[in-house]
């Protein structure tokens, strides 16, 4: 019985942890529905490639672990400003499926371009926090998905503040709102798009820093990345950052709980299951509010 | 007046361009584009004619093949009854999924369909009784015609599918030339309003998604005899992003535009193995670039020089008026 | 400007292809390599073309095959995919009238692929270890790698008698592969009094394993038998099984090593045994030959999935020589069954379904390196 | 035969009353206008009648048929078509096509009859095209056929909405504010239009706060406050009781 229950809360801890990666990579995607109205799905190799500079920031600028990591992050979403420049912002008056095409073609472009230029064999980001373990108390953690966990909180509240109290931030909610009616007053909608996809990139990338030493990374991983990032943001309820961060939990722990006493085989499917119930109960997500029309 | 002999010309063009060679390689990349004519189109009437972008399509051309598949090796079931079974069953899953998902609208739909089709996707994977899970099914009989004649070449193949899409093409064409077409653009133009005039909103939605997935469930069941060979692959997401691509990069809401985006998918990716390794980054670069140029599909160029000769002959019928 | 730049970078790729046939050298043999080139098993895919090439330079080096013929590699990319291997394989034959196929890296495309290839042309299969990739009926076709019934035969063996374990579990990939795995060893270990504690399966696309591995830790068996074809994957999960706090037994299913494994998996895969067809640190001089070749050539590290596809090439040209013939398919079929070659890997033969047998080796990462155990 | 019967119709969102215990009739070839200030349930009320909200209590009868709580679409199928306070069109259509996709409630032949082009079919098409003439005539917009929804100006896309409603040739037509954002010419305009509906044959209900169109245009006119019918009666009795003049005080000129 004590037995049980440890593993029942050891498989929580795991989903908890998972969740958090989830909360991650769907933040950013968030983000630009919420504030753009547009689905990306290009998201996932912003991930990948946020893995892959954090690699080789670390090998060939000698960089260590936390160095590399806030670098790459802050390439990508460079990257991101580009990627804004010459494939959203000239779609902006299109239609979503446009729009949505035209992100799926740039995934196709950076998966299969960065094929060619990493290379396809798997790397593995070194972290020195990868294999150290953190007991609490029967239930153990590494201490790389301890880092996991708490920059993700930490991001969460400085995103928060940012839309909340800067003038940036509040220039997005205008634009969330009602586009033509900030662009009347003031706002100038061209910065907007290139903030919004900034941060949404940069926030992959430092999920992709994070998350690399957990597992190998491959420059299909963003695939991998970008559904989760949508089954929880949809989950959570389209543009709704608190969506994201409780969506993202309660994916890692249903699929925690279906891979230990199910079959890890059938979480993802068990995963999908329950967004459909939800979606059925609350088509909006459990924080959606209703679609602009 | 062009535009009345077009589609005539086009079927003739089809008939006699496998002729054209005896290379049985080309026959088969003909094959190809046929079948994904055949799914394009029907996605088509989803994405194209209601509105909603389905991300499941892939499932059902799955659960079409494997019917067909299943009925042939376990029960014998003859090749044309199968394939007519093959697309009431994923007529009928589309019946479920659609009455369930199409209640949703937007982004949360696509997410609907993807998680209908990852279901459906895990099952086959996992239910190795009956689809023998991942190593999928192979041997599968070649079509029977009946009385021991059954397709065996690229070329039968090719005939049986361009009379699909033919028969189809002209289908989709009839229907947006009907009282049922209508209520389709209604509710993908404004749901609101077409309710208000009559058309129930979610039964038209019904129909479109049932007709779509049967007849995607009769091209995978044609695949599947064709190549013999079926795997849950083919409902992977990989599936679902190309049939999107070609109804998207032809032109949604047209009946060529599915059409010309399976060639375009088809022919562009054997062109470019020559390039090797840079295959994929070069479709991939079209792909974006085509979207980014012309965000109506292939088929607004066409429409765009249509334009203009309209414009031009009524200049000249003006012309020719004053004087 | 993007589209005609894009456009001009096609075109420059059109005509470099259309050159590079106009140069090739009259008349060479000309293979096909049918491997996973994108998708989840490129790399894996890449490990093996790159054998390839390897041998084919050094063949190629001493004169090629029936005086003065050069050997020519044309790549396919299956994806790993049984539909993409058919339509691959229909290419070879049909468009590009290759002269022989070397192919069958994954066990689900092979099973497919042989169907198109039968009666039409000479086939070698390579790594996929499903026992129906070989069946009577198919008089063209061979493989070189151990069936999966021969490997955990040998395996299992070695498992019972020199591992103290009272109890196991499995991680196992959920294709065809992975569950016959799982069958055999279930069988093989059970009657030596091994109890079998749990199996896990996962799929080609998952990337995180931990609560799998919860689940098999909190089982408590002697060892975990990882069953991993994909390098990432098997990277990925020998690292989590320590991350979990197992502390136990690791033992890597069979065939499924490289150096590029164990350089990804750090100190997780110190002291792991493996058994394989490759032993690195042999002494054979055709190996040593070729490694040295591959190591010209190429960034990554000889593998045992690259000297696999080397064997294939290296069998090819001694009995395309033997034979005198290309194009006789029934003629050259014969030579290889009827002889036995001398191959980097060592001695190989091939029985009348075109199974091939040859020596298995037990292996162990020793200091970060495969080393082999007697 | 009453035409559309409202009984005790009630709408009540959590505590708050939006439309309480109303009564009225139309009757046929009678133009009603609803009226009433900002927040007095005119909206809720129209919506309850036309199928998009559910009514909490009461009953709405058409030509004696229950159709309380039914959903939209059923009653626009038995003969209720209707206009959008928010300009509502197909705007990537032509004016023509969007015309003829109102035509859905009055014909019967499907995909099935096009496909085979019966008789049937190809006899209905042309009533569909006349139909649709017809209804584009009726509101000065024959020589916008061809033009795209979204290009119109805003005075014709009203009236394109208008033409939508009358092709499905519904019994009744509800309006639901015609008149916002009009200027006073084309005000007198839709005026001249709505009483050539009426003589037509089809009964009209409208809910407008324009004085100007109500008291041109209606035979009856109810009057709403809070949710609760304070007058009936001809336009000229209604703009003499003190109650409707106590409400409009200090809004609106009644007379204006």
């Amino acid at each position: 019985m004590e037995m049980e229950l440890v593993l029942l809360t050891q498989q929580i801890m795991n989903g908890l942890v998972n969740g958090m990666t989830y909360v991650l990579i769907a933040t950013g995607l968030t983000l630009v529905f919420g504030v753009l109205h547009i689905i990306n799905f290009a998201h996932g190799e912003f991930y990948m490639l946020g893995a892959f500079f954090t690699f080789f920031a670390a090998k060939l600028l000698g960089l260590d672990y936390i160095s590399a990591g806030i670098v790459a992050t802050l390439g990508v979403a460079v990257l991101g400003i580009l990627a804004n420049r010459f494939f959203f912002w000239p779609l902006r008056k299109e239609h979503e499926f446009t729009v949505l095409l035209s992100s799926l073609g740039l995934a196709l472009l950076l998966t299969n371009g960065g094929e060619l230029i990493f290379g396809a064999d798997p790397k593995y980001v070194a972290s020195p926090f990868a294999d150290g373990i953190v007991p609490l108390g029967p239930v153990i953690v590494t201490q790389q998905r301890m880092l996991i966990f708490a920059v993700g909180a930490l991001v969460l509240v400085l995103l928060y503040l940012f839309i909340q109290k800067t003038r940036m931030g509040k220039m997005m909610r205008a634009t969330a709102q009602n586009p033509e009616g900030a662009a009347l007053t003031g706002v100038d909608i061209r910065r907007v798009y290139t903030v919004t996809f900034m941060v949404a990139c940069g926030l992959a990338a430092l999920a992709g820093a994070l998350v690399g030493p957990t597992a190998m990374i491959f420059p299909t991983v963003g695939t991998w990345a970008v559904l989760k990032g949508f089954i929880v943001v949809v989950l959570g309820g389209l543009g709704s950052i608190p969506g994201a961060l409780i969506g993202g939990l309660i994916l890692g722990v249903v699929e925690a709980l279906a891979g230990g006493y199910i079959s890890m085989g059938f979480a993802q499917a068990i995963g999908f299951s329950i967004i459909i119930v939800v979606l059925l109960w609350r088509p909006n997500g459990l924080f959606g509010a209703a679609r602009r029309a | 007046m062009m535009a009345r002999f077009l589609p005539i010309l086009a079927v003739a063009a089809a008939l006699v361009l496998p002729l054209a060679t005896s290379n049985t390689y080309f026959h088969h990349l003909l094959v190809l584009w046929m079948l994904y004519s055949l799914l394009a189109l029907s996605l088509n009437i989803i994405v194209g004619y209601i509105g909603e972008l389905s991300f499941g399509h892939a499932a059902f051309f799955g659960i079409g093949a494997y019917t067909a598949a299943i009925l042939g090796m376990n029960f014998g079931f003859p090749g044309f009854p199968g394939l007519l079974m093959a697309g009431i069953v994923a007529g009928a899953f589309g019946f479920v999924i659609g009455y369930v998902a199409l209640r949703i609208e937007g982004p949360q739909f696509v997410i609907l369909t993807l998680g209908f089709g990852s279901i459906i996707f895990t099952t086959t994977n996992y239910w190795v009784d009956l689809t023998r899970g991942p190593m999928g099914i192979s041997n599968i009989a070649p079509l029977g015609v009946g009385a021991g004649f059954e397709l065996s070449s690229a070329l039968d193949y090719y005939y049986l599918s361009l009379l699909l899409v033919v028969a189809f093409a002209y289908a989709c064409h009839a229907l947006m030339l009907s009282r049922t077409g209508r209520a389709f653009i209604a509710v993908r133009e404004n749901a609101q309003l077409a309710a208000s005039l009559g058309v129930d909103v979610f039964r038209t939605k019904l129909l479109a998604f049932v007709v779509a997935t049967a007849v995607a469930g009769v091209a995978g069941a044609i695949f599947a005899h064709y190549l013999t060979v079926i795997t849950p692959e083919v409902m992977s997401l990989n599936y679902m992003v190309a049939i999107l691509i070609m109804v998207i990069v032809g032109g949604r809401g047209t009946i060529a535009g599915p059409i010309l985006g399976a060639l375009i998918y088809v022919g562009l990716l054997e062109l470019l193995r020559a390039t090797g390794a840079l295959r994929m980054v070069i479709f991939a670069a079209l792909l974006t670039v085509s979207v980014i140029f012309l965000p109506g599909g292939l088929v607004s160029l066409w429409r765009r020089f249509a334009d203009r000769s309209t414009v031009r002959t009524a200049r000249q019928a003006q012309v020719e008026a004053g004087e | 400007m993007r589209l005609q730049s894009i456009l001009a970078a096609t075109t420059a790729a059109f005509i470099a292809a259309g050159t590079m046939a106009v140069q090739a050298q009259e008349e060479p043999v000309r293979i096909a390599a049918i491997a996973p080139l994108s998708g989840p098993g490129a790399f894996d895919g890449q490990l093996a073309v790159e054998g390839m090439e390897a041998m084919v330079a050094i063949v190629n080096e001493n004169g090629g095959v029936l005086d003065g013929r050069m050997l020519e590699l044309v790549t396919y990319d299956d994806k790993g995919s049984p539909e993409e291997g058919v339509s691959a394989a229909k290419r070879a034959i049909e468009q590009d009238d290759v002269d022989v196929i070397v192919g069958g890296w994954f066990s689900s495309v092979a099973l497919t692929m042989k169907e198109v290839t039968r009666d039409r042309i000479l086939t070698i299969m390579t790594t996929s270890q499903h026992p129906d990739t070989t069946r009577e009926g198919h008089d063209w076709l061979f493989r070189l790698n151990a069936t999966s019934t021969m490997m955990s035969g040998a395996y299992s063996q070695f498992i019972c008698d020199r591992m103290d374990l009272e109890s196991i579990a499995f991680i196992t990939i959920n294709d065809d592969y992975g569950r016959l795995e799982v069958e055999n060893y279930e069988k093989l270990l059970s009657e030596c009094g091994i109890e079998v504690l749990g199996n896990e399966y996962y799929n080609k696309d998952d990337a995180d394993f931990t609560t799998a591995l919860t689940k098999l830790r909190a089982a408590n068996p002697d060892a975990i038998y990882v069953s991993a074809i994909n390098t990432a994957q098997g990277a990925t999960i020998y690292r989590q099984i320590r991350q979990v706090g197992y502390r136990g037994t690791t033992i890597a299913s069979a065939g499924n090593m490289n150096p590029k494994l164990v350089e990804l998996s750090g100190p997780a895969l110190e002291g792991v045994y493996s058994v394989s067809l490759f032993a690195p640190d042999s002494q054979d001089p055709e190996l040593l030959a070729w490694v040295a070749k591959y190591e010209e050539m190429f960034d990554n590290e000889p593998s045992f999935i690259g000297s696999i596809g080397a064997q294939s090439i290296e069998v090819l040209a001694e009995a395309i020589d033997a034979a005198g013939t290309v194009r006789d398919y029934g003629e050259l079929a014969e030579t290889i069954r009827g002889n036995e070659w001398d191959t980097l890997l060592g001695n190989v033969t091939f029985d009348d379904i075109g199974q091939a047998e040859q020596n298995i080796y037990l292996i162990q990462i020793q200091d970060g390196k495969i080393a082999s155990v007697n | 035969m009453t035409i559309l019967s409202v009984n005790t119709l009630t709408k009540k969102f959590g505590g708050l009353t939006a439309v309480s215990d109303v009564d009225f009739e139309v009757q046929p070839g009678e133009i009603l206008g609803i009226i009433g200030p900002n927040g007095a349930g005119k909206t809720t009320l129209f919506n309850m009648l036309a199928g998009s909200m559910q009514p909490t209590s009461g009953t709405v009868h058409l030509k004696g048929q229950n159709i309380t709580g039914m959903r939209a679409d059923r009653i626009a199928r038995l003969g209720v078509a209707r206009t959008f306070q928010i300009t509502s069109l197909f705007p990537a259509l032509s004016a023509h096509d969007n015309v003829r996709a109102a035509t859905y409630r009055t014909k019967k032949t499907g995909w099935m009859a096009s496909i085979f082009r019966t008789a049937t079919y190809r006899a209905e098409e042309a009533d569909v095209d006349r139909d649709a003439m017809a209804a584009l005539h009726f509101c000065d917009l024959a020589g916008h056929a061809d033009d795209n929804a979204e290009s119109l100006s805003y005075g014709d896309q009203r009236r394109l909405e208008i033409a939508i409603a009358l092709a499905a040739k519904p019994a009744l037509l509800l309006l639901d504010e015609p008149a916002a954002g009009m200027n006073p010419e084309e005000g007198q305009r839709l005026v001249n239009m709505i009483r050539k509906i009426r003589d037509n044959g089809t009964s009209v209900l409208l809910v407008e706060h324009h004085m100007r169109v109500v008291m041109g245009v209606c035979d009856r006119v109810v009057v709403l406050d809070h949710g609760e019918k304070i007058a009936e009666g001809t336009p000229a009795a209604v703009v003499d009781n003190p109650d409707v003049i106590r409400v409009y005080l200090g809004r609106e000129a009644v007379s204006a």
